[in-house]
């Protein structure tokens, strides 16, 4: 293994990074020390976050909203602390803008059911058209099939090139008059891509579409600004970015949140029930049916702190190079097939490849016993499999925490497969 | 005891004494609810060239709500309506300061009492529910003279 | 204040149980010792509980399925072995009959949905009734009116008696042939009344009906055994079990949930994605789409452990102890008057009061000054509230961890309260 | 090193000439998916009389999914339809063992060698896909004979 410390521009000093993360201290498989290479999965979570959640589970805890007592309050300004963290990160224009979910696909289901539930100028149906891409994650694809089954509306998508990028040659084909809602990745989860949210944000507000973006990869590892997008909504996910399970975001601009119609129904959603009828509290409560995932809010603020205490443009340029490193690395590998961007341009930390003929199952196995663990399979993007032709893929994921010495012990992992099925 | 920042003895003897209570006739009338606890109320303005001429109000809910009601009623009924505004704006300024401001007498007179409240979030909403129904009902008055 | 230890019949060992419950510890306001009754709301956690999530994120952490790397396999069987754990404490018949929701709200709203899209015979549409009760919680109301204004059905509802229970003198007339869904609670949150369940059910099933029981307030407290109550679900939220928040359990018979669609789209929930269709793996992950709540169903694994290692039985008899005694109690202060059951039979531990004309509000507040944590409110059962012409209630609720000397202290707060505004 | 207990020489002797593999003629034929990983294997059954005629596949997966494709052809080809499904089972009952079971050799042959891999649950599902599918095939090709 060949450390390379100082050679790469825009490094972060992983080696205190890492310290903060006690899973990254783990061994596998008798004394091999853990090298975690699947963070487009999930990330590691920070002490940061840990303590946040038993502080608040160890002092705090109580149901929040209507309750004068101690707990209650604490609790609630706690959670609506974190709300006013989110909304800050992503550059919202109002905290009420922030909708907590438990992951991103609850986010981008909820964008569906609105949709299709929806009154005119907003709703889905038989005549109108929804456009998503092949690139997509399965939780924005299904979705919309969904929605589009349930309605009647056309689900038409955006195909890709050789290179992994969005095909859109023929933009103004798919994006229609007919398309009501436009729902894309910012980058992708399986191939890395970075995709040029402005060329389809223009298109999609000249035909008066929504536009949703899946930022379920580019909150973790970049400066999201939902205003910069100019999308109408934004989803992403609390796991990925150092926070913990069962949180995710919804981000929408607020004349839609109050426009649209709510989707689970129950307490801290309304403003008045009766056996007869109800009515709904204004946004963001209007989509926060039950009691939230208070303590993973509370978690998801706090990573938010982490990453925004180290800086998410230092970050980013971390991954850079990191990618950069690792890209290079891998084409020294024979047979080794990149599917997605092949340089680090325009593209995120996630890289994924063939090796020859090994299936994908076997590579990740033979490089799990060596410690290192990446992700095989279709990644939930399983018609980016079927473009290309390959049954699935392995992918190796960085983040902040990454290091050049473990691209390296990825490249020698990769070496001891190929001699392994040679 | 720190509850007795709340529960000042002027906000106890206006809940207990509420000014103006009951429904009058009105130029426009809102219903207001506060979703966290369920206190209600139905709020009434009159208007008179450019004078806040009658508030009333029926409604349920705690001292703090009931109070602040009262406190309305003695401080707006009679006055100019920029005067009424600008007093309604000092007071939603100074529940939203957790405790902060140093409310000043003179313009809110009777309610710097509500001063203490400002530090329970659960209870400020009590304490601006009429406030906010006022603010809703005289927009309404003035729309409808407006186009009638 | 006058303790009485072991005067009770069937008390726990509340001095041993409470020290596993760190927040107990907390001195509010000045050196007031908590004393918190509103575990309606949400329940403290124990140690144990909190350990089960360090342990899984300092040393397991991983996304769950489809990864060859040890920890992916750690936490797929840790979370899958939550699984375990819920199927048997409820008594389910297969494992795969529990579906991770992140609340209860969630789980009813996913029955009312499922029922939307259904084909025949499950299907809810405008020729169908759907019967509930008024003494519902919001989230096993409000769902149903969305259903019954999306589908064109009738919603019915079960009126109560002056002493706080169901009217069934009319169950013939409410539930009819038409009846598509009967959904009910076990326990009410605001009064504490225990619903007989035989009846209900008996009733539903001549007609055909499918039965779905809200046990929020019954999981936490008593034996609950899914075969036993003869129901179709049953929905309950692991926060009110000392689980952590953002994770419920929705229980259904194997034969709905392999009939019944999906509701929300996403990763974890296909078996094969194309661009233009879509089919679902089987259930339970048929119905758990994206990342699920995973450390979130690892502390309920756990928080079930911990109850089951006290034995529900032992907790119920603990909780009907502490809730003769209080009601005992209550009776003593003047002017208090009982909304619900005025007697401990067949009802839970969550009392509801009003007194004199104090608003709750002013209750409460005067209560949280001495430490003693109620809810007052609508608590999500605003019909309850118009059924018997009150704006609110008092709410004190009990727990394992609940004692005596804490009702006591209740009612010293209540004697305060009354001077206070006397 | 661990990993030699999955990938024992007899299965990576079969994934690289796997037996019998290709589409022939059949009574009945499946599709089977292993959603985790993608993997796929069409497989047909041809039966005769009370015997197994034959067993042909296609399909894509990891080394272990197609040795054990290639097993099961070597193993229950030419079988007594009884012998074939006392062999499955036994070879399911080695799979769902977590690595704790002795398997008996005289039944399952070069089956034995996927022992080790039943300590991995992510891989169990690979090594018996086409087990189940055969299983499926076969229950099809018997109630088509009998409704034939
Ligand atoms: C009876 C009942 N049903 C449903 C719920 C909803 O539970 P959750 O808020 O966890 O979704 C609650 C508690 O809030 C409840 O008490
Ligand atoms: C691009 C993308 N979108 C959506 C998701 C779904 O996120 P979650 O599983 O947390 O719902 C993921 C990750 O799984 C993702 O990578």
């Amino acid at each position: 293994m060949t450390q390379l410390p100082g050679l790469l521009p825009g490094l972060l000093d992983t080696e205190a990074i890492r310290k903060d993360f006690p899973v990254l201290d783990r061994q596998v498989h008798e004394g091999h020390k853990l090298v975690y290479l699947d963070n487009a999965a999930t990330s590691q979570k920070p002490r940061q976050v840990l303590d946040a959640l038993n502080e608040y589970y160890e002092r705090h805890n109580a149901n929040v909203h209507r309750g004068v007592h101690v707990l209650a309050e604490e609790a609630t300004a706690l959670y609506e602390g974190a709300r006013d963290k989110v909304a800050a990160f992503v550059n919202a224009p109002s905290r009420d803008e922030v909708i907590f979910t438990k992951n991103a696909s609850e986010s981008l289901n909820l964008v569906a059911n609105m949709l299709g539930w929806a009154d005119e100028p907003y709703r889905v149906d038989r005549d109108t058209e929804i456009v998503i891409t092949e690139m997509e994650h399965h939780s924005n694809i299904v979705p919309w099939q969904l929605l589009a089954q349930r309605t009647g509306a056309q689900l038409k998508w955006f195909g890709l090139t050789d290179e992994g990028r969005l095909d859109l040659s023929e933009i103004d084909r798919v994006i229609t008059e007919r398309t009501k809602v436009v729902s894309f990745t910012l980058v992708s989860n399986i191939m890395g891509t970075v995709n040029p949210v402005e060329q389809i944000v223009r298109r999609a507000q000249e035909v008066g579409a929504l536009v949703v973006v899946d930022a379920s990869q580019a909150a973790p590892h970049m400066v999201l600004d939902v205003q910069a997008l100019q999308a109408d909504f934004v989803a992403f996910t609390g796991h990925k970015m150092c926070g913990p399970t069962g949180i995710g975001v919804l981000w929408g601009r607020q004349e839609l949140l109050e426009d649209l119609p709510p989707f689970l129904g129950g307490g801290e959603m309304i403003e008045t029930v009766s056996m007869s009828s109800s009515t709904y509290a204004p946004a963001p409560h209007k989509f926060e049916a039950g009691t939230p995932p208070i303590a993973q809010a509370v978690g998801l603020g706090a990573a938010v702190d982490y990453l925004t205490s180290i800086g998410m443009e230092r970050i980013a340029r971390h991954e850079h190079a990191i990618t950069e490193y690792a890209v290079r690395r891998l084409k020294e590998v024979p047979d080794l097939r990149i599917i997605g961007p092949a340089t680090a341009e325009d593209r995120g930390a996630a890289i994924s490849f063939t090796l020859g003929d090994i299936h994908p199952h076997d590579v990740g196995q033979v490089l799990d016993e060596q410690g290192i663990a990446v992700r095989v399979g279709h990644h939930c993007a399983r018609p980016v499999c079927l473009r290309y032709g390959i049954p699935a893929t392995t992918r190796a994921s960085f983040y902040l925490y990454s290091t050049p010495a473990e691209v390296d012990a990825l490249v020698d992992g990769l070496e001891h497969v190929r001699n392994f099925f040679g | 005891m720190k509850l007795d920042s709340m529960y000042q003895d002027i906000i106890l003897d206006h809940y207990k004494n509420p000014h103006g209570k009951g429904l009058r006739d009105g130029d426009a009338e809102v219903h207001h609810v506060n979703p966290t606890c369920g206190d209600e109320i139905t709020l009434r303005v009159r208007l008179d060239g450019g004078k806040v001429a009658d508030v009333s109000y029926e409604g349920q809910g705690c001292s703090i709500s009931q109070a602040s009601a009262s406190v309305l009623n003695e401080l707006l009924v009679g006055r100019e309506l920029d005067d009424a505004v600008r007093i309604q704006e000092a007071f939603l300024e100074l529940m939203q300061s957790k405790g902060q401001a140093e409310p000043d007498e003179d313009v809110l007179e009777d309610a710097v009492a509500f001063a203490g409240v400002s530090k329970y979030p659960a209870r400020v909403k009590c304490a601006l529910l009429s406030w906010m129904a006022w603010k809703d009902a005289t927009a309404k008055a003035l729309s409808e003279k407006e186009t009638a």
